[in-house]
């Protein structure tokens, strides 16, 4: 029992947690036959029997049984079941379309009436809603703490929890761009979405095969780099947002090295063995020439074909899209992807190199 | 379309039922289950309005409390207003030789609180003039009723107890109940 | 026995057939398909929908009823919300023990969980519903503009559950808002820990400080305090909810324009 | 469910049965809610107290019933019932009365129509006229010329004159109804005022009895229009509740459930219903704190405005209440308020935030002793503390140590001081959890030898003369007698039982083996020739006593503690430590070089220095090149407001606690550092004090009452400028322990309980009440600098303390002040002539007051028999307080020999053994008495 807990403990780590999240979804993207009914039965049955056994785990109760973090096992078995229907859903549309079948949405084209076959649903949705709603209410009451004190500062302090995606981010990125450019590139990038899918397929129904890039990139954003943050956000970050597993006590005094080390440091101390120069551009000449390339100019080089390419960028080609898409739109998209892509990858730099800055100007706040 | 409704309606059945029956494809089992969801449904928004109107009525008002116990009588002396509940509560109290008796100290013209005048022996309010003697009777000014008295009687613990929630009018004769006065011959 | 149901029901149809019910009710009882459509074109309420309607749209193996659930949880939480306006008072002396009050005494006090764990709620079938979405692929043309609404809209929630979080003032409240906020200060420009902000100078002057930055006008102060408390307040009763309800009755009347549930194109 | 109707998504059937199904849960929900909202566990309460109510009030009733005095009203209603045929026998001139009244009543009520008619004409013409009068503008047709107001004028005063004697007339009409029926009229009264008390309960009986209407009033939805089960709560103005920074009025519902604290018919109930203790002091409305004033919160902390019995966050007293309250309240702890009620019996911290500055509280029995244990085992010397800045450390200086006594009794000593003596506050601290003896036994003797041998280094000796013999048997009376014993005790057998004023000076156990003997002499006749600021007086011991004073304290030895091994230095653990001292300001190499340089006298000195500034041994003592130090410990000031989050439970499995904490601290000071890697100057260091329960507890109540809680100006506890005065005068009444000898405010006598004192009272010093009154001012100012003899029987001696001026100053007008008078007074208030100094002369021989009295040589009498002789009178003693004494001797002095000559009887009279003297005048008599004595001489 105690190893099993240790391990759980050992996976809930971010560097763990997240690779195995990132090469779970990619498996179940290429691998599309587990979105199937048995998998899912085996996948509730699993993850309830995880979640009932857990409860007599009094540090993983402390935790979970905290008045506002509810929602988050709302969020963590909703986002579960939804995710899982709508590949389903997803996966049974192709199978149809393989064989040149109509998809089930389009079977169902026939016009009803509204009264009463629409109406009396939503009516029973507020009701078993309001339903829900009291019970919750009435067995759980919402949390007042302490009053306000401006001089004490709890430990660790949080954000709402659906905030909580963007304070993990605030570890990996300076507060202006993890506060302020990533959230508003998320609203922006969430609305320019139909403007830079052109796919015409898939328009109005479930399916993963005639779009699977755009799906793939969606729910990498969405259930990877935004949900599985809010919940390890919630449940595993503890006092000085140092990382517990489930099953560990949140221990105020316990103390995590924070080495961190930037790109200028690992270029001119590490590699030239000699001081920081102190002219600022010299001294983070590299990290602007990384950025620049990564935002810049990697960008028009994955638009060129495939054999205009040096080889180890080949399979980085996205010329098709280019094509398809027109110059506006591929750049668009793919400067968002990569500003996306960031994220993991600064956490990777992270976990591995104790990066901290890639390039790094604290004389004027602009640190990256 | 009543006439053809009324008709058709089998003589027993609740009205309200009637419409459902109109319904080809409603069944009989399916016409109680729906009869039955409205009257929850209906007697379930009704407990709820009923608990909100409740909600606006609250258990416990951060206000002075209504009734308040004033002290021993033998505090008071024989003649004399006395003003120091007049801020607190709202109340004079006033002690003749007969007994006690609490005036409201809201002016029966338009609400204002009047000044006792040691020197000239009555209340004046200070808003159009009012002037009542120390009985709580008007006699000048716009004012068209007495004071209001409040409910004045002696506690357990031989204080006076004064209850603003029951007033007692004049006008209404109800200065001769018991618990207007506090007799102490 | 059978005078009495005899004159019950003769009561009945005179009802529905005064003037007062007449002038309610423009139909009759809803079993015929016309009056499905009178019903649906007289009832201010039920006029969002169509008449009819595409059947795979309406079966909630498709649309998961999430818009609907989430309208319904704006309405429920506009409702309580109301509601716990009349005993919360958006003062730093009161906030708090307006909150205890709530839940020691108020008649009803429950008003408050609900209206929590409502917003909470709200949040989760926000993403859902835009999840799903997404995933039929209904922001393809010709939805793109409503898509974008939802997008707002979405944002909208966050704001109001976010301003909402400040209200009771305890710890929770006051410490999640000061590490939320605090991001506002790095804004670039606008912040004064943004990047590049110091560049703004005239003279000696620092045209963005601590006092006019990006976080003070959010907070209406340096720190989170009773003017922060009084303006999330307004945001959060008045502010949002109004520019959430306009945005809203934008994203229905689309849905209906844009060729009303999405279906197979 | 079956399958869609053509035509249809859904098969409506099958909805209509979910429809009606989550209907029919809705409805449920919806009641459940209600029933949820309206069952709170308070209102279970109330109605267990509403039934205990009823049968206490049925009770009461039983016995009101039997109080009526029944032969009186037995002679009333007889009385009452003659009254009544008297009045039927005039029925007929009443009834003629009556009909009088009736018309005159009509005729009034025309007559006050007719004048405000004529009021309202009369006040607005006035007016116009006025106005007329003055010049200004009146609008047409009302202006008013004089003789039309002249008119009106006087039918407005005719008309009032009617109404005014028809009133008059009314007015004698009704008295003499009145009169007619006074007798009846007075007599219903009485009866009234006989059955008063049973009437009153039968009244509230039937308010709470069970019937319909009260049944209804608390049913639910309906409970808003005239409950009887309500929330019950003080809403506190001024003494506001401070929320971090926020000031907001107090609001207290705990009478919710504890509905009996304010009635003393509970004072056995079960909780929540009991009393609250000492309601003269607390709660009622004619205490000092009544509840409408300070709330409950704001000296028991807690959350006020909470309703059930874990959120207002009680705090159990130990485990076992905690076991009950989990078992019958759901009890936990609740993280959410700072401020979690003090447990039963730690209370009275919270006395402290609004009597933080006085001495002694009056009726705060426990925080009283918690803040002396506060300040004897000298806490404040590491932590500062709001209150005890300033002061004399508690520790005695080390500047002389040399001349007092060896090093190797020091380093022992310094080493474990419990076992030299056990009632020594001095902590010990090594050989502790984290520094244990058999771990780094060479280290911990190394650290003691090094500050042993920096003070010894500092200290400078003094040269003393020869020490002439003495002898032990006489000096071990004189210390027995003399005094000695109101501030020490000679053995430490049965410490627990000693009085508290007795422990304040040192412990003499085993005082030999501690000191020399020249110190030892030297230090009796004038303690301050060691040390300046010692509180030790002198007791005008000659050459001989001390001698003998000094023989008899060095056979008081501690042999085990002889025996035990010196510590010493072990080369290589000064190194390991000097070595440490240096790292901490020098690189390795620099720090290894110096160490090289340094000689061992060097090394000893430089650890030792920089040792006792480890361990704050200058926090209790002066020791030179420590006089600017910084106190070492945590500020205690606002430790009782600190985050239980700030606090490192290390490994120790506690509840968390402030209290807990706090308690596992004082008990085992180092066990925060179980289980943990630590170099030494990183370990805790806070000494062992040996702390038994009662004291833990004892300091736990008053650092928990060390909140940083502001309470607002008007709820402090305010001193008058008399106040201050006596609060002045205490506090140097507390520091030189006067209480040691005499009680002093109810307090003290400590050396009442010596053995010689509980043989014959008569050896007691006095008892100091009403001091003030007593003594004239300048008597007393001369007393307390130089002691003069005023009961010459006594052998215990009041000590010269030196007092300067100002401190004399203070003490007599503080006695003063206590008692309410002042420093002057004319003592020719009361005119005498010679006659009556004759009566007072002739009254003390029938009295035989001299018998008692004397002026010297006991002869057969008892010490407690003995009083002081009359020659003392004039120049000491005030005339007022004579007179007192003699009314009521045993309230001033209880306990005295002194007879009550004028007793007092039932109804408060003096009676007279004389009644042939002065008019059998009792006050008379014993005013001549006064004034005689005032003048007297043989």
């Amino acid at each position: 029992m105690e190893l099993f807990k240790n391990l759980i403990n050992w996976a809930s780590g971010p560097t763990v947690l997240f690779t195995l999240a990132t090469v779970a979804f990619v498996l179940s993207l290429k691998y599309t036959q587990i979105w199937s009914k048995k998998v899912a039965y085996l996948g509730f049955v699993v993850m309830t029997a995880f979640y009932f056994l857990s409860m007599f785990d009094p540090n993983f109760y402390l935790i979970v049984a905290k008045p506002d973090n509810v929602p988050i096992t709302f969020v963590l078995f909703l986002v579960a079941f939804f995710t899982w229907y709508s590949l389903y859903q997803g996966v049974e549309n192709d199978k149809r379309i393989a064989v040149g079948e109509e998809v089930l949405e389009k079977q169902e084209q026939e016009k009803v009436w509204v009264w009463p076959d629409l109406v009396y649903t939503e009516l029973l949705c507020m009701v078993l809603l309001s339903i829900g709603l009291m019970v919750w209410s009435i067995l759980l009451d919402a949390p007042l703490e302490q009053p306000a004190n401006p001089a004490d500062s709890p430990n660790p302090s949080k954000a709402p929890w659906y905030f909580l995606g963007l304070q993990e981010m605030l570890v990996y990125f300076d507060p202006w761009l993890a506060g302020v450019v990533f959230p508003t590139l998320i609203v922006v990038g969430l609305m320019v979405i139909p403007y830079i899918d052109t796919n015409p397929k898939g328009n109005g129904y479930f399916t993963l095969k005639e779009r699977k890039a755009e799906i793939a990139i969606f729910l990498y954003g969405f259930l990877i780099l935004w949900v599985l943050l809010v919940i390890s956000g919630t449940f595993l970050r503890g006092p000085n947002w140092n990382f517990f597993g489930p099953y560990e006590y949140w221990d105020q005094h316990r103390v995590e090295p924070l080495l961190n080390v930037n790109v200028s440091d690992f270029f001119w101390v590490q590699l030239l063995n000699r001081p920081l120069p102190s002219n600022p551009f010299l001294r983070e000449f590299l990290g602007v020439i990384l950025t620049v390339v990564y935002v810049g100019v990697l960008p028009v080089l994955m638009a060129r074909p495939k054999d205009k390419l040096p080889g180890f960028l080949k399979w980085a080609s996205l010329h098709g899209y280019y094509e398809r898409m027109g110059s506006a739109r591929y750049y668009v998209g793919v400067s968002l992807f990569l500003l996306m892509m960031s994220l993991p990858i600064k956490m990777y730099l992270r976990w591995a190199f104790n990066l901290k800055y890639i390039v790094a100007f604290p004389e004027i706040f602009f640190n990256i | 379309m009543a006439e053809e409704e009324k008709k058709s309606t089998e003589a027993g059945e609740k009205p309200a039922a009637k419409k459902a029956v109109k319904k080809k494809e409603v069944t009989r089992r399916g016409f109680n289950w729906l009869a039955l969801g409205w009257t929850f449904f209906a007697a379930a928004t009704a407990a709820g309005l009923t608990a909100t109107g409740r909600f606006m009525f609250p258990n416990v008002l951060t206000e002075p409390p209504s009734s308040f116990k004033a002290g021993l009588p033998t505090d008071f002396a024989i003649g004399v207003v006395d003003t120091r509940f007049k801020e607190s509560f709202r109340v004079w109290i006033v002690r003749n030789e007969e007994g006690m008796y609490a005036l409201s100290t809201i002016c029966t013209h338009l609400g204002c609180t009047p000044n006792w005048l040691e020197a000239e022996n009555k209340f004046k309010c200070p808003c159009h003039g009012s002037g009542f003697y120390m009985s709580g009777i008007n006699f000048e000014g716009p004012a068209p009723r007495p004071l209001e008295r409040h409910r004045i009687v002696l506690a357990e613990d031989g204080q006076v107890l004064i209850d603003k929630s029951r007033i007692y009018k004049q006008e209404a004769g109800q200065w001769n109940d018991p618990e207007s006065f506090l007799g102490l011959a | 026995m059978q005078k009495i149901l005899n004159a019950l029901s003769s009561a009945w149809d005179a009802t529905t057939e005064s003037q007062v019910w007449k002038s309610i009710f423009r139909h009759g009882a809803v079993s015929s398909n016309r009056n499905r459509v009178l019903v649906m074109m007289s009832n201010v309420f039920l006029h969002l929908h169509p008449v009819k309607s595409r059947k795979a749209g309406i079966k909630l193996r498709y649309t998961w009823c999430m818009g609907g659930i989430t309208f319904f949880l704006f309405l429920v939480l506009t409702f309580t919300g109301l509601l716990l306006m009349f005993y919360y008072r958006p003062t730093v002396e009161y906030a708090y023990a307006d909150i205890i009050d709530l839940g020691e005494h108020v008649p009803l006090g429950v008003m408050r969980e609900i209206h929590r764990w409502g917003a909470h709620a709200m949040v989760i079938t926000v993403w859902l519903h835009m999840f799903r979405v997404f995933m039929t692929g209904s922001y393809k043309p010709p939805r793109e503009f409503n898509w974008g609404v939802g997008v707002i809209l979405l944002v909208l929630t966050l704001l109001l559950s976010f301003t909402g979080y400040l209200l009771p003032w305890d710890q929770l409240a006051i410490w999640a808002i000061t590490v939320g906020s605090n991001m506002a200060r790095a804004t670039p420009l606008l912040g004064t820990e943004g990047p590049l902000t110091a560049a703004l100078k005239l003279g000696d002057i620092n045209i963005i400080n601590a006092g006019n930055d990006a976080r003070f006008a959010l907070l209406g102060a340096r720190s989170v305090g009773e003017n922060t408390l009084l303006r999330f307040y307004v945001l959060h009763c008045v502010g949002l909810p109004l520019a959430a309800a306009l945005l809203m009755a934008v994203h229905f009347w689309r849905v209906r324009k844009d060729g009303g549930i999405s279906g197979p194109m | 469910m079956a399958k869609p109707a053509p035509g249809h998504a859904h098969d409506i059937n099958g909805l209509n049965v979910v429809f009606g199904i989550s209907a029919i849960a809705l409805f449920l929900t919806t009641v459940w809610m209600v029933w949820d909202d309206y069952s709170r566990e308070w209102k279970q309460y109330q109605r267990e107290f509403v039934g205990m109510e009823r049968s206490l009030t049925a009770q009461q009733i039983q016995d009101a019933d039997a109080a009526v005095n029944q032969r009186e009203l037995q002679r009333v209603e007889t009385e009452l019932a003659a009254a009544a045929e008297e009045v039927a026998a005039k029925s007929e001139e009443i009834r003629e009365l009556e009909a009088t009244l009736e018309g005159l009543n009509d005729q009034w009520t025309l007559a006050d129509i007719e004048e405000r008619r004529l009021k309202a004409l009369y006040d607005s013409e006035k007016f116009f006229y006025d106005d007329g009068v003055a010049g200004k503008i009146v609008p047409f047709g009302k202006r008013i010329d004089q003789e039309t107001f002249d008119v009106r004028e006087a039918e407005f005063f005719g008309a009032r004159d009617l109404r005014i004697s028809t009133e008059f007339e009314r007015d004698q009409v009704q008295r003499s109804i009145r009169d007619a029926r006074a007798r009846v009229t007075a007599l219903n009264g009485e009866r009234d005022a006989l059955t008063q008390q049973a009437t009153l309960l039968r009244r509230k009986a039937n308010a709470i009895a069970v019937n319909v209407p009260n049944t209804f009033r608390n049913l639910p939805m309906v409970d808003f229009i005239d409950p009887s089960i309500e929330v019950q709560q003080v809403l506190v103005q001024n003494v506001t509740e401070d929320l971090n920074f926020t000031k907001v009025p107090r609001i207290d519902r705990c009478q919710t459930c504890h509905l009996g604290i304010d009635n003393p018919d509970y004072a056995d109930a079960e909780q929540p219903f009991r009393t609250h203790p000492d309601l003269d002091l607390y709660v009622s409305g004619e205490s000092k704190h009544p509840r409408d004033s300070f709330g409950c919160t704001s000296c028991h902390e807690g959350r006020g405005r909470s309703l059930d019995f874990v959120g207002v966050v009680h705090t159990p007293q130990n485990e076992e209440q905690e076991h009950e309250w989990v078992e019958k309240y759901d009890w936990k702890e609740d993280h959410y308020w700072d401020k979690p009620m003090y447990p039963n019996g730690m209370a009275q911290g919270g006395c402290q935030k609004c009597h933080g500055d006085q001495v002694l509280i009056p009726g705060a029995e426990e925080f009283n002793n918690s803040r002396q244990l506060y300040e004897a085992a000298g806490c404040w010397g590491c932590h500062n503390t709001v209150g005890f800045e300033n002061r004399r450390k508690v520790g005695p200086n080390l500047e002389h140590v040399v001349a007092k006594t060896t090093p190797e009794w020091a380093a022992r000593w310094v080493k474990d001081p419990k076992s030299f003596k056990q009632s020594t506050y001095m902590p010990r601290f090594w050989n502790l959890e984290n520094n244990l003896d058999e771990e780094i036994g060479a280290r911990n003797q190394t650290e003691v030898s090094a500050i042993v041998a920096y003070i010894y280094d500092k200290a400078k000796p003094l040269a003393y003369g020869v020490v002439p013999a003495g002898d032990s048997d006489r000096g071990r009376e004189l210390v027995d007698t003399v005094g000695c014993l109101g501030c020490h005790v000679t053995e430490e057998s049965n410490l627990a039982e000693v009085d508290w004023y007795r422990k304040r000076g040192a412990s003499l156990a085993g005082v030999g083996t501690k000191v020399n003997r020249e110190f030892l002499y030297n230090w009796v006749k004038d303690p301050k020739h060691y040390w300046e600021d010692t509180f030790m007086p002198d007791l005008r011991l000659t050459d001989r006593e001390a001698a003998d004073v000094t023989a008899y304290l060095m056979t008081l030895r501690n042999e085990t503690f002889e025996q035990l091994p010196v510590p010493q230095i072990d080369s290589g653990a000064l190194d390991e430590i000097t070595l440490e001292f240096l790292r901490t300001g020098l690189p390795a190499a620099q720090a290894e070089e110096r160490l090289g340089a340094m000689s061992s006298d060097e090394k000893t000195l430089y650890a030792g220095e920089r040792l006792i500034l480890r361990y704050g041994c200058f926090g209790c003592h002066d020791i030179e090149g420590f006089e600017n130090a910084q106190k070492i410990g945590v500020d205690l000031s606002t430790w009782g407001s600190k985050m239980v989050t700030r606090l490192d439970f290390g490994y120790v499995d506690l509840p968390h606690t402030r209290q807990a904490w706090l308690e596992n601290k004082l008990r085992d000071p180092r066990s925060y550092d179980r289980d943990k890697v630590k170099s030494p100057p990183e370990k805790l260091r806070m000494g062992y004090f040996g702390f038994n329960d009662e004291e833990i507890n004892a300091l736990t109540t008053k650092v928990l009452g060390q909140t940083r809680e502001e309470l607002p100006f008007e709820a402090q506890k305010g001193l008058s400028a008399r106040e201050s005065y006596a609060e002045d005068a205490r506090r140097l009444i507390h520091e030189y322990n006067c209480r040691g000898c005499h009680i002093v405010d109810g307090f003290g006598g400590g050396i009442y309980e010596t053995e010689v004192m509980t043989e014959d009272v008569g050896f007691r010093p006095p008892n100091l009440n009403s001091q003030g009154a007593r003594t004239h001012a300048e008597w007393l100012f001369n007393f307390l600098k130089e002691p003069s003899e005023v009961r010459f029987w006594l052998n215990v001696r009041m000590p010269t303390f030196h007092f300067t001026d100002e401190q004399l100053n203070t003490l007599v007008q503080g006695f003063m002040a206590m008692d309410g008078t002042q420093p002057f007074k004319s003592t020719q208030a009361v005119p005498v002539d010679g006659e009556t100094i004759r009566i007072g002369s002739q009254l003390l021989d029938r009295l035989q007051c001299e018998r008692c009295h004397l002026a010297g040589a006991a002869g057969s009498m008892e010490a407690s028999q003995l009083a002081p002789s009359f020659r003392l009178t004039g120049e000491r003693l005030r005339e007022d307080w004579l007179v007192d004494w003699m009314k009521d001797p045993q309230t001033i002095t209880p306990g005295t020999q002194m007879p009550q000559f004028w007793p007092l009887d039932d109804d408060g009279n003096f009676i007279t053994p004389l009644p042939d003297v002065l008019g059998g005048d009792a006050e008379a008599q014993m005013r001549a008495v006064a004034s005689y004595l005032m003048r007297y001489s043989e």
